[in-house]
Formats: structure tokens, C-alpha cells, sequence
């Protein structure tokens, strides 16, 4: 059960990117694979997050007093997350437009039969 | 009194070739007549052919044509001074055997020149026959003169007449194969029969004296007589070791009547058998006898 | 000073040349020539100097120009087939497209050339080595058509040569620190062997393709006979020479004899001389089987570098000698004959040798030119080439390798059939319909002949005056000097004695000729009146001279293969096969692309936990 | 003094005010990426010298590292800087003309963001914020593959997506891990803090940062999107990926992997990697038709061959590496831009359709032959003095393993050397040309390929401009605690 407490993020997190990449891997279309990668990009940031958790610890301001320093979550990987968010958006929104200009052209996503550039 | 000599000796010994090549070639035909049994032509028929010729009309077709014809005969006539004959030897300091063997070029380069003028199909076929013989027997031909100089440690051809003066002859060295080898190709240096494509008379209208009349045929005997001379006198002095005059031109007659005899009994090869042959047999005893030359120095 | 000049008038002629050729073709043209002339004349003015000059320097390395007998003697050689072919371009090149490019390329590579023999040191010598390269690369396929593919093999063999030489320099300059020549001759007797044989077959490779030692020669034959005629005559008389160059550095100025002889315990002069003596027979054969009369010549220029090799690998003085002298022979007969070949090419249009033939009335001076230069080619006495190739013999013979000797001699009778060939189907013969109104060579064409033709006889009759420079170079390596004078070699073990063959020839032509004149008449009759035993000839023009030497080919096409090329060629196709193999790897599939990077993390992985690689 | 992180926020800055301007302004708008990368090109050069004897350390929050966010600016940033911005002013140059169809203001908003990216990656000192510099160059680069919105464009585009974004999730996992371990981002600290390689939590990292920036750097076999996103791309973009944005990942692992890990231990497997990329790049390109793709493929031999250099992990190596950069950066841009004008001339990227463009584009031609001839490594053109740094720092490890890589490189570049001459014969020595639609490229355009050629050829005859700042970046690169004390400090 501690084992489970401790490392349950990690295996939250990482059980999410191997979903992800299981996508990745297995999937043909498009759409899913953005999905994968988005998936990906989720467990990246739940683990950029787990490591500034701290079990019942506090929010980060020193000003206030009763907070102990030593309870305190580590804010800079909040700040890495929100970052990463950001980016995660930014190229799904850039995936989804392409895939978009990609259908346009041939009428399938399936990246099977998207294969005019080769070798 | 040396120069006088060297003198004397310069113009001796192409005359000295001159007649004993013609008369070669006149006891030629009597020797063939007889074997034939025939009464054949008197002795000095070529002489008399010679004069005759000299003064009938000849046609020319060009330039080279009389060019090529002066060139093989000038040649012919210089390669006598390099050879020892009967101890007189003009030239036997400039440059020896290795000259020997690029002075031997110019009676064919003459021919073939002066007869690549004559455009005539007989003389075009005969040309490529004869170069193509000379390239087959110089194979066996180079064999045996590099075994002669690496035996005798020289390049100088009189050199290797006095060491057989002096120990025996290279036939009864271990010289022994490359004179049988020698002994082999001399028909084809000769152009006898068998080896005698060049100037087929019945096939191509000899070949490449088809085209030549009056003075030019005549130069072309005489081309003809010093060459039968001279490799005759190169057999003599490379392996039946030389001699004096008399003694020497002996010699010469001896080896000369066994052509004649093989000439007598073989019928004439295709070139392309000829060559086969000459890169085969000849080829293989004279690389033998190198290699020989090679183990016991 | 006067080294650097040179350089800068070559290399900025070059350019100035191109510059001045986008105004006016005929100060273009005057300009070339009046660059070549003047730097031949600057060079025949540093006769006899010797110096070292650091001009440069490229990353921390001083650059280095030198001149001494060697190079100058090179240096000579060069320009002057550069500044004939120059002379003979100017008629040869006229209206054909881009003689600009043609005039910079040339005049570059000669540029590079001399930078070539003038360096001191690796680095420059490998600048000038590649820029000699492309720029020739560039000349070659000039002609397009079949000279695309002449290129391509040529400069990929000559990349892959001067790779080679790349490791080579950059080895010597990790182990010694410097790539001053003089400086690695000084320390390289502290080498061990095995690094001196790893640094000499380097360099060996190197040389040996731009030389074109056999098995690495088959870019010679089409580059050689594609390119334009006066380049084919620079290629073929100094452009491989620069890798005849490279083995006398290699091997004499830097190793030095004694190094060189015991190099792999004599292995290496062994296979060396081997291969000399293969590239003499096998090329000749071949040269004998060609129809074009080009490639008929570059044949015969493979064989010969077979000759100099020989000549220079056999370790000798007199062997040395005989190299460098056949070397500066060829250059001479070579640059005629393929000037010779461009002026026939330039006036009938063909090459080709089955359809050529009777051309002796038309351009006799040619006729005189090509006589001379295959004369010379044989060896026939009292040309240059009897003298270099006697020395070869005479070497190999007394020191005791007949069978060098015998492929040696063998090569110059197969030499004599090919030589006959080519005079034969291009002068003598048949005069075609098609080429009754040919014209004569032009005047700038028949200056470099007579030059060149006189170069040939005056060094045959009067072989001391190249001789000496040759006996000051070898002196200069490390061997004892020869006793020379102006007719010859004088020797215990067989001297040479041109003037007494000279004075036999002369007296024998004189002889010959007054009983000539003195009998009787003769009477000039046409070609078409000849003898055929009866047989009628047909009116129209024969060419007797197709397939002259069938029953021979008959006899060796079988063996004389260009075996080395199909090999190559198979080995190309099989590369370009893997490399289609390769290319399909990147499939186009974005699945495959992903498990990719997946398999390259994985593997990552694997090779650390479960392998522990590293 | 002028701030480092201007070179950042100058085109940061107007990247976003283009987009504004294009209200009004649109005639101007294809002038500011020029200007601003010239701004960047004279700054960088100003700042060299400086740089080369100290670096400078920029604090960007106001507090100095490790807690603040803080700007290294040391020989080897300001070197890929100058590159990039040179490349970036010669590239926009070209631009003006040629970039005429589709969207032209958002083209040169990424453009700058892409530069943007590119210059914030070489210059920060922080990891995270490495990669949200290599966020943006990837975003931006997927954007301007796509941007004109063809059929392959598009293509390309996607896939480059997908492989690039996996990759920036392994960077990012990494980070996450490397985080977790020391609780600091700033990479001299992180540095410090890091003893040796060898236990298993280090080891993660540093395979998830070899992945990830393998992708953007193209190291086979994670390379597999560059042939088809440099091929369609239009040239300009192909230049710039080319000359600049996978050297930037191979700027980024060089940083992780010498710098921050000290992982010497791995440079023989990077040796490794780097040959079978060039081997593989280069056999791909031997047997291409199209000229675009054979350029691509180049790029990937020649990056493999940098990333050699780099293993070799000697002063000399890396400076070699480092100088075959400059000379890849220049020569491929330079093929990029010469092929753009002949490809949109001759209307078709197949090399058989250039036949007998020497003759119509002469200029152009020779700018083409000599970016050949200085990528194959001959003189005196500048890829002759990389070629020959890093053939003599290999030779100089004096190991026969060695020489033997060195021989199969030198392979590589003779096939890379068949396929351009090939090339090469192509546009002088075949066909003939009829029609007149071909004439000579714009002065737009010749301008940046002259600027070009000439430092080619400069830099190519006296490599020393660049030598001394090319030792003191390899100093860099290999003094790792020189780095953490001057970044600490």
C-alpha cells in the first residue's frame, strides 16, 4: 500500500505515456495518432507535476505565515506543466490543421495509403 | 692503323653478308630444285636477277612507298655491323643485343610501310601476317636472348662470343634448351615453310612483294638475302660459337641446309597455327630454360 | 620569388583569361598563348636554381614552395605540352562553344601542375593535387555524350585516390608534425617498417590511379579519349605524371632508396614492379584491339606508364635514370600523337580507324609528325624512346629480373603492331571517297608537330643533354652518378653509343639512296593500280585495313578482356543496388517511421541493461 | 555593451509585429526579417570577440542561477549564433523575390520565429527553457514545411509532426526525470551535481535526450521525416532547416551530452552513430532523381559526419565538427537556394529536367558547382580545411578502429563526391536547352548566393578567421567545469 502511495503517480504518469506510445505504434489514422500523442503529452506533464508532490503538503507562499517551509510543493514544476500545456496545445491545434489540409488532399487519414513521400 | 681497320671492317663485313646472302639464296633454289628433282637454276641466278632488275622500269606509289623500301634495306644493312662475323665487328660497343634487338625493326617497319602505300589487298593481308609472326616468334625470341644475357652477365653479344671461346658453346651449356628453342622459331625468322604466310605465293601473290618491281623488288632480295644472313649469323654466334671467318661462315651453311630441308618437308601453316604453335612449344622450352638459367645462377 | 610568379601569372592568367574571353575571343586566344609562353620562358629561366620558400600559411601549417632539378624538370615538361596544346587549341577550339571555360580549365590545371611540382610541403601538394582534379574532371566531360561517363569514372577513381593520399599526409602530419617534405625525409628513418608500408601503400593507391597502374587504370581509356585533343595530350603526357611524380617523392625523395628497397623486406618493390610489368603487357594487348584511334593511344599511354614505373621502381640508378627519361620521352611523343590524332579528328571529323586511311597525300606533315611520335613510341634507334627503354632493359637485365625484362620487351613488339596500326589505317591504305578534299593540318597546328617531332629525333641522336639533368636529379636522391656524355651512356657491363648507330644509319640511308638514284627509272602510278593476281578489284575504294589483326584477335580477345573494368562495373551496379536497397528503408510509412524511433530507444535500452555495452 | 538577449527578443519581437503590419503595411513586411537578422548578424559579430575571452552570463529573471533563468553566452553559442544569423540574413535576402504565392506575412512570422527558436536554444543556459526554444523552431518549422499548402507540403508536414512531437515528449520525459533527481533546470548546476554516468538513473535521461534530440538532429534511424519535409518545402525553407535546424539539434545533444552528463564514455558509440547516418544518408542520396531529395539526403550524410567529429571527443575533433558545421550551414544553403531558382525555372525538381541550365543560368550554375565541391571537401573551397581538421584529430587517436571508421567516412564522401558531379555534369555537359522561359535568377537572389560563395571561397583559402573561435567553443565543450564556474559564479 505505501509502495502504491508513493509511486502511484509515476505509474499513472508513465502508465499514460506507454498508452500513448501503444497508439503510436498501433494505430494507422491520423486522428488517433494525434490522440496518442496528446495522450503522451498528458503523462509527460502528470509527471513533470509528481515531482514537486509532496503528500499534504502546502501551497508555496512564504508571506503567509503557518505555512512550513518544509511541507511546501515545489511550484516550479507547476510552472514547467503550464508551459508544457501550452506547447502540448499549440501543436495539437498545428496537428489538427495539417490534418485537416491532409484530407483536403486525399480524402483518407489513414497513413497507410499517405505515402506519395517516399524513399 | 685501328681506324683503318675499323674502316676496312665497315665496309667488309656488309659485303661479306651481302654475297654470302645471295648465294644462300641462290643455293636455295638449287637445293629445293634438287629435292625436287629438278635440275633447278644455276648458282648465280640471283645475281643475275639482281642486275636485271636494276635495270627495268619500277613503279612507285608514292612517297613512303620508296621511302619504306630505302628504310628496311639501310636497316638490314646496319644490323650487319652489329654482329660478330668471323671476328669483325664495327659496332660492338654501341649498346649490344638490346640494340640488336630494336635494329631488327626496321626491316619489317620499311616493309610494312612502303607496302601500307601500295593499297593493295594481297600486300595488306601479307603486312598483318608478318607483323603478327613477328610478335608470335619474338615471344620464344626474347626468351632465349634474356637467357643468353643473364648467363653471361652482359649485354654484348661479343661478349658472349669470347666466353664461348673460352668455355664451350652455349649449346653445350645449359644454354641447351634455349637453342633448341632458337632452332624452333628460326623457320618463322627465317620465313620459310612452315611459317612462310607472309609472302605466300600461290595464296596472296606473295604478299608483300606484290606490288614491287624493278629496282624495288631488286632492293627487296637484297633485303631479303642479309636478313636470311642475319639471323642465321646471330644462331651462329649466340650458340654454335662463332669462329673465325671461315670457320664461322661453315657454320652458317650448316644451320643454313637444315632449313632448307625443313623448308623442304613441311607445308605452309595458317597464321593463326602458327602462332599457336610459336607461343606453345618454343615458348614453354625457351621460359624452361630461363627459369633453369635462373636456378643454377 | 621567381617560383611565386610563377604561380600567380598561372593562376591569374587563368582567370584573366576567362575574364577577357567574355569580351573578345581573339585577345582571349593571344592572351592564353602569350601566358604559356611567358611562363615557359620564367621556368626555363629557373634552370639549375634550388631553393625553399614558405609563401602561406593553412591552419598553422606553413606552406612551402620549392624548386629543384626534379621539379624544374617536371615543371618544363609541363608547360611546354601546355603551351603547345594551347597553340593548337587556338584553331582546334575555334567556334565551338564555351572556350572560355575550356581556356580557364586548361590553363588552371596547368596552374594546379606546376603548383604540383613546386610545392614543398603535403598540404599545398594536396590543394594543387584536387584542384588539378576537378579541373580537369571538368575538361573531360566537356565533349558530353560518352565523356559524361569518361568523367564520372574519373573523378570518382581520382576522389578515391586522393583519399587515400589524405590519410596518408594526415598521418604523416599526426605522427611527425610537420608535412614539409624535407623535414619527413629527415625524421621518417625513425619509422618502423610496418608504418612506412601503411603510409606507402597509401600513397601507392593514390598515385597509382592518377598514374594508371594497372589494376586501377580504367578511367584512363575513355577519359583519354573523350576529351577534347589538346587536353587529351596534356592528360596523357603530364597529367598522369603527376602521379609518376608522386612515386619518385614517395619513394625516393622521402623514403629514400635504401628505405624503399627493404620496405616490407622487399615486398613492396616486388609487387610494385609486378604491377608495372602487368600494366605494360595487358594495356598493350589491349591498345591492339581498339578502333579508335584515340583510345588506341591511351591504351598505349598505360602501357608506357608501365615502362616508367618499371623504370623507377626497380630501384636503380640506371632503372631511375631510364624513368625519368622514358617519362620526358613520353610526354614528348604522346602530346604528338594525340595532337596529331585532334588534327586529323579536327579536319575529317572521325576518329575512327576502320574509316580513316590514304590521309598521307592530304596532311603530310601530320604524316611526318605521327611517324616521328611512333617511332618514338617503339623505340626505334636514334628517337628518345630507344635510349629510356634501353636503359630499362639493361637495368632489368643485369640486375637480374628477366621476367620484368621479357614483359618489357614483349610490350614493345605488341607496341610496334598497334604503332603500325594506327599509321597504317589513317595515312596509308585507300584514300576514301569522302575524304578526297580534306585539307591540310593549320599553321598553329603544325608548329607544336614540328617542336614536338624535332624534341624526338634531337634527344634520340643527342640523348647526353636531358641525360645530364636526369644524372644530377638521381645524384640528388642518393645514387652515384653515371659516366654520361652528349652521345650516350659509357659503361663496363655494355656502353650506349648513339652517334656510332647515328653515323651507320647515315652512311647506310646514303648508300642505299645513291644505288636508289642510280638505278633504274621508276614511274609514279595511282593507288587503284595494283596488282591483284588476276583477281579483279573492285572499282570502288577498299578499306583493306578493317579487322587488320583479326586472326590475333581471334586468338587473345578471349584473355585480353578489360577484366579489371567489369569488375569495377559490377561492383558499381551492386552499390547502386544497395544504395536503392537503402534508400527503400525510408518507406513512407508514418508507423514504421514511429517504431523506428521506438526500436532506437529500445535498442539503446537493451544494449545498457542487457547487454551492458557501455 | 549590447545585450545578448537582444539577439533573442529582436526577432521574437518582430516575428509578432508582422502579423500586425500586414493591416496596413504589407508592401514592407517581406524587409523585416532581413533587417532584423542583420541587426542579429552585427550584434553576434560585435559580441564575438568578447565572447571568445569571457563569456557573458545574462540573468533573466533579475536572479542569478540556479534559481533564476539564465543566458550562457559562451564561443560555442555566440559561433552557432553568428551562423544561424548569417544564414538567417543571407536566406531572407533571397527571400524577397521568391516567396511571392500563399500566405507571405505568416511565412516570414515563422521565419523569425524559427530563427528565434534556433538562437534562444544556443544562447540559454537552462534546460527548460532549451526546450521551449526547441518547441518553438519545431513548431515553426513544421508550420513553414506545410505552409504553402500542397499535397506533399502537407504530407511532410504531418509526419514531421508526429516524429518531431514524440521526440520533444522524450525530451521532455528526461527533463521531467533529471528534474526529479537534482530539483534544479539550470544546466551548469545540474552539471555540478552530476557525478558520473554510470548509475541507472542517469542513464534514462540521457537515452530519452539522445532519442529526442536525435529526431530534430536527424541522426538515422529517427531521420526519417527530413528527406520528404526538406524536399518540399520551398528552397528557402530548405536552406534554413537544412543550414540551421538540425544543427541545432546536434547543438543540443552536444550541451547534454558533453556538458551537462561529462558522458565521454559514450562518444565511441556516437562515432558509431554518426557513420552509419553518413553511410546511410549518403548511399539514400546516390541513387535520388530528385534533386531536392538528393540535397536532403546530403544533409543527413553530412550531419552524420559532424556528429563523427564530435564522437572523435578530442580539442581537434570538435573543432572539426564544429567547423564542418559552419561549412555544411553555408555549402547546403547555398545548394538550397542555387537549386530554387533553376527548380523554378525548369519547373520540375527532377535532375534531368536542370539539363543544360549552365548555359542559361550561368551564375547560378557556378554558385551551385562550388556549394558541391566545398561539401565533397575540395579545395580551396571551405569544406577542405573541415574535412582535413577532422581527418587528422581521428588519425591523431593513433587507433587502427579508427582509421578504419575514417576509411569508411572517406567512402561516404566519395559516394556523396559521384552523385554531385553527377549533378554537376548534369547542368553543364547534357542537353540543350530551347526554351526561353529560363533566364539567369534575380539580382534578389544572386546577391545572398555571391555573399556566399565569397565567404566559401574566403574562409576556405584563410580558415584562420574562424579557427581561433572554433577552439575556444571545442574549450568549451569539453572544459565542462570551466562552464559551471563561469555560469555559477
Amino acid at each position: 500500500m505505501d509502495f502504491l502511495n508513493n509511486y502511484i503517480f509515476y505509474i499513472g504518469a508513465f502508465g499514460l505515456i506507454f498508452i500513448g506510445l501503444y497508439i503510436l505504434l498501433t494505430r494507422k489514422n491520423l486522428i488517433k495518432l494525434i490522440i496518442g500523442l496528446s495522450i503522451v503529452d498528458t503523462g509527460v506533464n502528470l509527471l513533470i507535476i509528481c515531482m514537486g508532490y509532496l503528500k499534504n503538503g502546502t501551497a508555496p507562499i512564504f508571506s503567509r505565515k503557518g505555512l512550513n517551509p518544509e511541507t511546501m510543493v515545489d511550484p516550479t514544476p507547476q510552472a514547467l506543466v503550464l508551459t508544457s500545456i501550452v506547447i502540448g496545445v499549440a501543436v495539437l491545434a498545428m496537428a489538427l490543421s495539417l490534418a485537416i489540409r491532409l484530407y483536403q488532399h486525399y480524402g483518407t487519414l489513414d497513413m497507410r495509403k499517405i505515402k506519395e513521400q517516399k524513399w | 692503323m685501328v681506324t683503318v681497320m675499323k674502316i676496312l671492317e665497315i665496309i667488309v663485313s656488309p659485303l661479306v653478308a651481302l654475297i654470302v646472302g645471295i648465294f644462300f639464296l641462290g643455293l636455295f633454289r638449287k637445293m629445293m630444285a634438287r629435292i625436287q628433282w629438278r635440275y633447278g637454276p644455276p648458282l648465280i641466278q640471283p645475281v643475275i636477277d639482281l642486275v636485271r632488275l636494276f635495270n627495268q622500269r619500277g613503279f612507285s606509289h608514292g612517297a613512303v612507298f620508296d621511302l619504306g623500301i630505302i628504310l628496311s634495306l639501310a636497316g638490314a644493312l646496319v644490323l650487319v655491323l652489329f654482329i660478330p662475323i668471323g671476328g669483325m665487328c664495327p659496332l660492338a660497343n654501341s649498346g649490344g643485343l638490346l640494340v640488336i634487338l630494336y635494329v631488327m625493326l626496321f626491316a619489317p617497319i620499311g616493309i610494312a610501310l612502303s607496302g601500307g602505300e601500295g593499297a593493295n589487298p594481297n600486300i595488306s593481308i601479307g603486312i598483318s601476317r608478318k607483323l603478327i609472326l613477328t610478335l608470335s616468334y619474338e615471344v620464344p625470341f626474347i626468351f632465349i636472348i634474356l637467357s643468353l644475357m643473364s648467363y653471361y652477365q652482359t649485354i654484348s653479344i661479343v661478349e658472349i662470343v669470347k666466353a664461348q671461346a673460352h668455355y664451350h658453346w652455349s649449346l653445350f651449356s645449359p644454354l641447351f634448351l634455349s637453342g633448341v628453342a632458337y632452332f624452333m622459331i628460326l623457320p618463322a625468322m627465317l620465313g620459310i615453310r612452315p611459317f612462310d604466310m607472309a609472302s605466300a605465293p600461290q595464296e596472296i601473290s606473295s604478299g608483300i612483294d606484290v606490288e614491287y618491281g624493278g629496282k624495288y623488288l631488286a632492293f627487296s632480295q637484297i633485303e631479303h638475302a642479309l636478313s636470311l644472313f642475319i639471323v642465321i649469323a646471330l644462331f651462329v654466334n649466340l650458340f654454335l660459337g662463332g669462329g673465325n671467318l671461315p670457320v664461322f661462315l661453315l657454320k652458317m651453311l650448316a644451320v643454313f641446309v637444315c632449313g632448307v630441308f625443313i623448308h623442304a618437308s613441311f607445308p605452309r601453316f595458317r597464321i593463326e597455327q602458327a602462332t599457336k604453335y610459336l607461343w606453345f612449344w618454343p615458348t614453354i622450352i625457351s621460359f624452361i630454360s630461363l627459369i633453369v638459367i635462373q636456378l643454377i645462377r | 620569388m621567381l617560383i611565386q610568379s610563377i604561380l600567380i601569372i598561372a593562376f591569374g592568367g587563368a582567370f584573366l583569361t576567362y575574364i577577357l574571353g567574355k569580351a573578345s575571343s581573339a585577345l582571349r586566344d593571344f592572351l592564353a598563348v602569350l601566358i604559356s609562353v611567358s611562363l615557359t620562358v620564367l621556368i626555363f629561366l629557373a634552370y639549375g636554381k634550388t631553393g625553399e620558400i614558405a609563401f602561406a600559411s593553412f591552419m598553422n601549417l606553413p606552406l612551402v614552395l620549392r624548386i629543384n632539378h626534379l621539379s624544374w624538370f617536371f615543371a618544363i615538361a609541363i608547360q611546354t605540352v601546355t603551351t603547345l596544346s594551347v597553340i593548337f587549341s587556338l584553331s582546334y577550339m575555334k567556334g565551338k562553344e564555351r572556350v572560355d571555360f575550356y581556356y580557364l580549365m586548361m590553363l588552371l590545371c596547368n596552374s594546379a601542375m606546376l603548383g604540383i611540382v613546386l610545392s614543398g610541403d603535403f598540404v599545398s601538394f594536396y590543394i594543387f593535387w584536387e584542384i588539378m582534379s576537378w579541373s580537369a574532371f571538368l575538361l573531360i566531360s566537356y565533349n558530353r555524350g560518352g565523356a559524361l561517363y569518361a568523367g564520372m569514372k574519373y573523378i570518382v577513381m581520382s576522389i578515391i585516390g586522393s583519399m587515400c593520399m589524405l590519410i596518408g599526409i594526415m598521418s604523416l602530419y599526426s605522427t611527425y608534425g610537420t608535412l614539409n617534405i624535407r623535414e619527413i625525409h629527415d625524421l621518417i628513418s625513425t619509422a618502423s617498417g610496418e608504418y612506412l608500408l601503411f603510409i606507402s601503400i597509401l600513397f601507392l593507391a593514390a598515385f597509382g590511379v592518377k598514374s594508371a597502374l594497372w589494376p586501377i587504370h580504367v578511367w584512363l581509356p575513355p577519359a583519354h579519349s573523350e576529351a577534347p585533343s589538346p587536353f587529351s595530350a596534356v592528360l596523357s603526357s603530364i597529367l598522369i605524371k603527376m602521379g609518376i611524380y608522386g612515386f619518385v617523392l614517395i619513394l625516393y625523395v622521402i623514403s629514400g632508396a635504401a628505405l624503399y628497397l627493404g620496405l616490407g623486406g622487399g615486398s613492396f618493390r616486388y609487387i610494385l614492379t609486378l604491377l608495372a610489368a602487368i600494366t605494360i603487357i595487358i594495356p598493350t594487348f589491349n591498345a591492339l584491339m581498339q578502333d579508335d584511334a584515340k583510345r588506341l593511344l591511351a591504351w598505349s599511354s598505360i602501357a608506357q606508364i608501365g615502362y616508367i614505373i618499371l623504370g623507377i621502381s626497380i630501384g636503380t640508378s640506371l632503372g631511375l635514370i631510364g624513368g625519368l627519361f622514358h617519362f620526358f620521352n613520353h610526354v614528348a611523343f604522346k602530346a604528338l600523337l594525340f595532337l596529331a590524332v585532334g588534327a586529323i579528328e579536327y579536319r575529317t571529323g572521325t576518329r575512327d580507324l576502320n574509316s580513316l586511311g590514304g590521309l598521307i597525300k592530304k596532311m603530310p606533315v601530320t604524316f611526318i609528325a605521327v611517324l616521328a611520335g611512333t617511332f618514338g613510341l617503339i623505340g626505334i634507334p636514334l628517337t628518345n624512346g630507344f635510349v629510356s627503354k634501353w636503359l630499362i632493359y639493361k637495368t632489368l637485365i643485369l640486375n637480374n629480373h628477366p621476367f620484368l625484362a621479357f614483359a618489357a620487351l614483349v610490350g614493345t613488339w605488341g607496341t610496334i603492331l598497334y604503332s603500325y596500326k594506327l599509321i597504317h589505317n589513317i595515312f596509308l591504305g585507300q584514300l576514301p571517297e569522302n575524304l578526297e578534299h580534306t585539307k591540310p593540318a593549320p599553321a598553329s597546328m603544325k608548329l607544336p608537330f614540328i617542336i614536338l617531332s624535332v624534341v624526338i629525333v634531337l634527344f634520340g641522336i643527342l640523348p647526353g643533354i636531358p641525360l645530364k639533368l636526369i644524372n644530377l636529379i638521381t645524384a640528388s636522391l642518393g645514387f652515384d652518378l653515371l659516366n654520361i656524355n652528349i652521345w650516350g651512356i659509357a659503361s663496363e657491363s655494355g656502353p650506349l653509343n648513339i652517334i656510332n648507330i647515328f653515323a651507320a644509319f647515315a652512311v647506310a640511308l646514303i648508300v642505299v639512296w645513291f644505288f636508289f638514284l642510280i638505278s633504274g627509272k621508276k614511274v609514279v602510278i595511282s593507288q587503284d593500280n595494283s596488282y591483284a593476281a588476276g583477281i579483279d578489284v573492285p572499282k570502288g575504294k577498299y578499306h583493306y585495313t578493317v579487322d587488320f589483326y583479326n586472326p590475333m584477335f581471334r586468338m587473345i580477345k578471349p584473355y585480353f578482356r578489360d577484366y579489371m573494368d567489369e569488375f569495377y562495373s559490377q561492383l558499381v551496379k551492386a552499390l547502386a543496388s544497395l544504395s536503392d536497397r537503402v534508400r527503400r528503408l525510408y518507406c513512407g510509412d508514418l508507423g514504421v517511421y514511429v517504431i523506428y524511433i521506438v526500436l532506437f530507444l529500445s535498442i539503446l535500452v537493451i544494449s545498457k541493461i542487457g547487454l551492458n555495452l557501455w | 555593451m549590447v545585450n545578448p538577449i537582444l539577439l533573442i527578443i529582436a526577432p521574437l519581437s518582430a516575428a509578432f509585429i508582422i502579423p500586425l503590419m500586414g493591416y496596413g503595411l504589407k508592401r514592407i513586411v517581406k524587409f523585416i526579417p532581413p533587417l532584423v537578422m542583420g541587426f542579429n548578424l552585427v550584434v553576434s559579430l560585435s559580441l564575438a570577440p568578447k565572447v571568445i575571452k569571457n563569456p557573458i552570463i545574462v540573468f533573466l529573471g533579475g536572479f542569478p542561477p540556479p534559481f533564476g533563468i539564465n543566458l550562457y553566452v559562451g564561443p560555442l553559442g555566440i559561433l552557432f549564433s553568428c551562423v544561424i544569423s548569417l544564414v538567417g540574413f543571407i536566406v531572407s535576402i533571397y527571400a524577397l523575390n521568391y516567396i511571392k504565392q500563399g500566405a507571405e506575412q505568416k511565412y516570414h512570422a515563422l521565419y523569425l520565429l524559427l530563427l528565434t527558436g534556433a538562437t534562444g536554444i544556443v544562447l540559454t543556459g537552462d534546460i527548460f527553457n532549451l526546450f521551449v526554444f526547441y518547441e518553438i523552431l519545431c513548431i515553426s518549422s513544421y508550420a513553414l514545411v506545410g505552409y504553402t499548402g500542397e499535397k506533399a507540403g502537407i504530407e511532410s508536414a504531418s509526419k514531421y509532426l508526429i516524429q518531431g512531437s514524440l521526440g520533444s515528449s522524450l525530451i521532455l520525459i528526461a527533463i521531467a526525470l533529471l528534474y526529479g533527481k537534482f530539483g534544479t533546470l539550470n544546466m551548469a548546476d545540474m552539471a555540478s551535481r552530476i557525478d558520473s554516468v554510470h548509475t541507472m538513473e542517469l542513464f534514462f535521461p540521457l537515452v530519452l535526450f539522445i532519442t529526442g534530440m536525435g529526431v530534430e538532429s536527424a541522426i538515422f534511424p529517427l531521420n526519417a521525416w527530413l528527406p520528404d519535409a526538406h524536399s518540399s518545402a520551398p528552397s528557402t525553407i530548405s536552406a534554413i532547416l537544412s543550414g540551421i535546424a538540425i544543427k541545432i539539434g546536434i547543438y543540443a545533444l552536444c550541451r547534454v551530452i558533453f556538458t551537462i552528463f561529462g558522458a565521454t564514455d559514450i562518444l565511441q558509440f556516437l562515432m558509431l552513430l554518426g557513420l552509419v547516418t553518413l553511410l546511410v544518408g549518403e548511399f539514400s542520396a546516390f541513387s535520388q532523381d530528385n534533386i531536392k531529395r538528393m540535397l536532403a539526403y546530403s544533409s543527413t550524410g553530412q550531419i552524420g559526419l559532424i556528429v563523427f567529429a564530435m564522437g572523435v571527443g578530442t580539442q581537434y575533433g570538435i573543432s572539426g565538427g564544429l567547423f564542418q558545421f559552419t561549412t555544411h550551414a553555408l555549402s547546403k544553403s547555398l545548394l538550397f537556394l542555387t537549386t530554387g531558382y533553376m527548380i523554378y525555372r525548369a519547373g520540375s525538381m527532377k535532375i534531368s529536367a536542370l539539363e543544360g541550365m549552365g548555359k542559361k543560368m550561368p551564375l547560378t550554375s557556378v554558385a551551385f558547382t562550388i556549394g558541391a565541391f566545398s561539401l565533397i571537401g575540395l579545395p580551396p573551397f571551405i569544406g577542405f580545411p573541415s574535412k582535413f581538421m577532422i581527418v587528422y584529430s581521428v588519425l591523431a587517436r593513433q587507433s587502427g578502429l579508427y582509421i578504419v571508421f575514417l576509411a569508411l567516412v572517406l567512402a561516404g564522401t566519395v559516394i556523396e563526391g559521384a552523385y554531385f558531379f553527377k549533378v554537376i555534369q548534369a547542368i553543364y555537359f547534357k542537353g540543350e536547352r530551347k526554351d526561353d522561359r529560363a533566364k539567369e535568377a534575380p539580382l534578389s537572389a544572386l546577391i545572398p548566393v555571391i555573399i556566399l560563395v565569397l565567404l566559401i571561397i574566403g574562409i576556405g583559402i584563410y580558415p584562420k578567421v574562424l579557427t581561433s573561435i572554433l577552439d575556444s567553443s571545442a574549450a568549451e565543450l569539453l572544459d565542462r567545469i570551466g562552464y559551471i564556474k563561469e555560469a555559477l559564479k
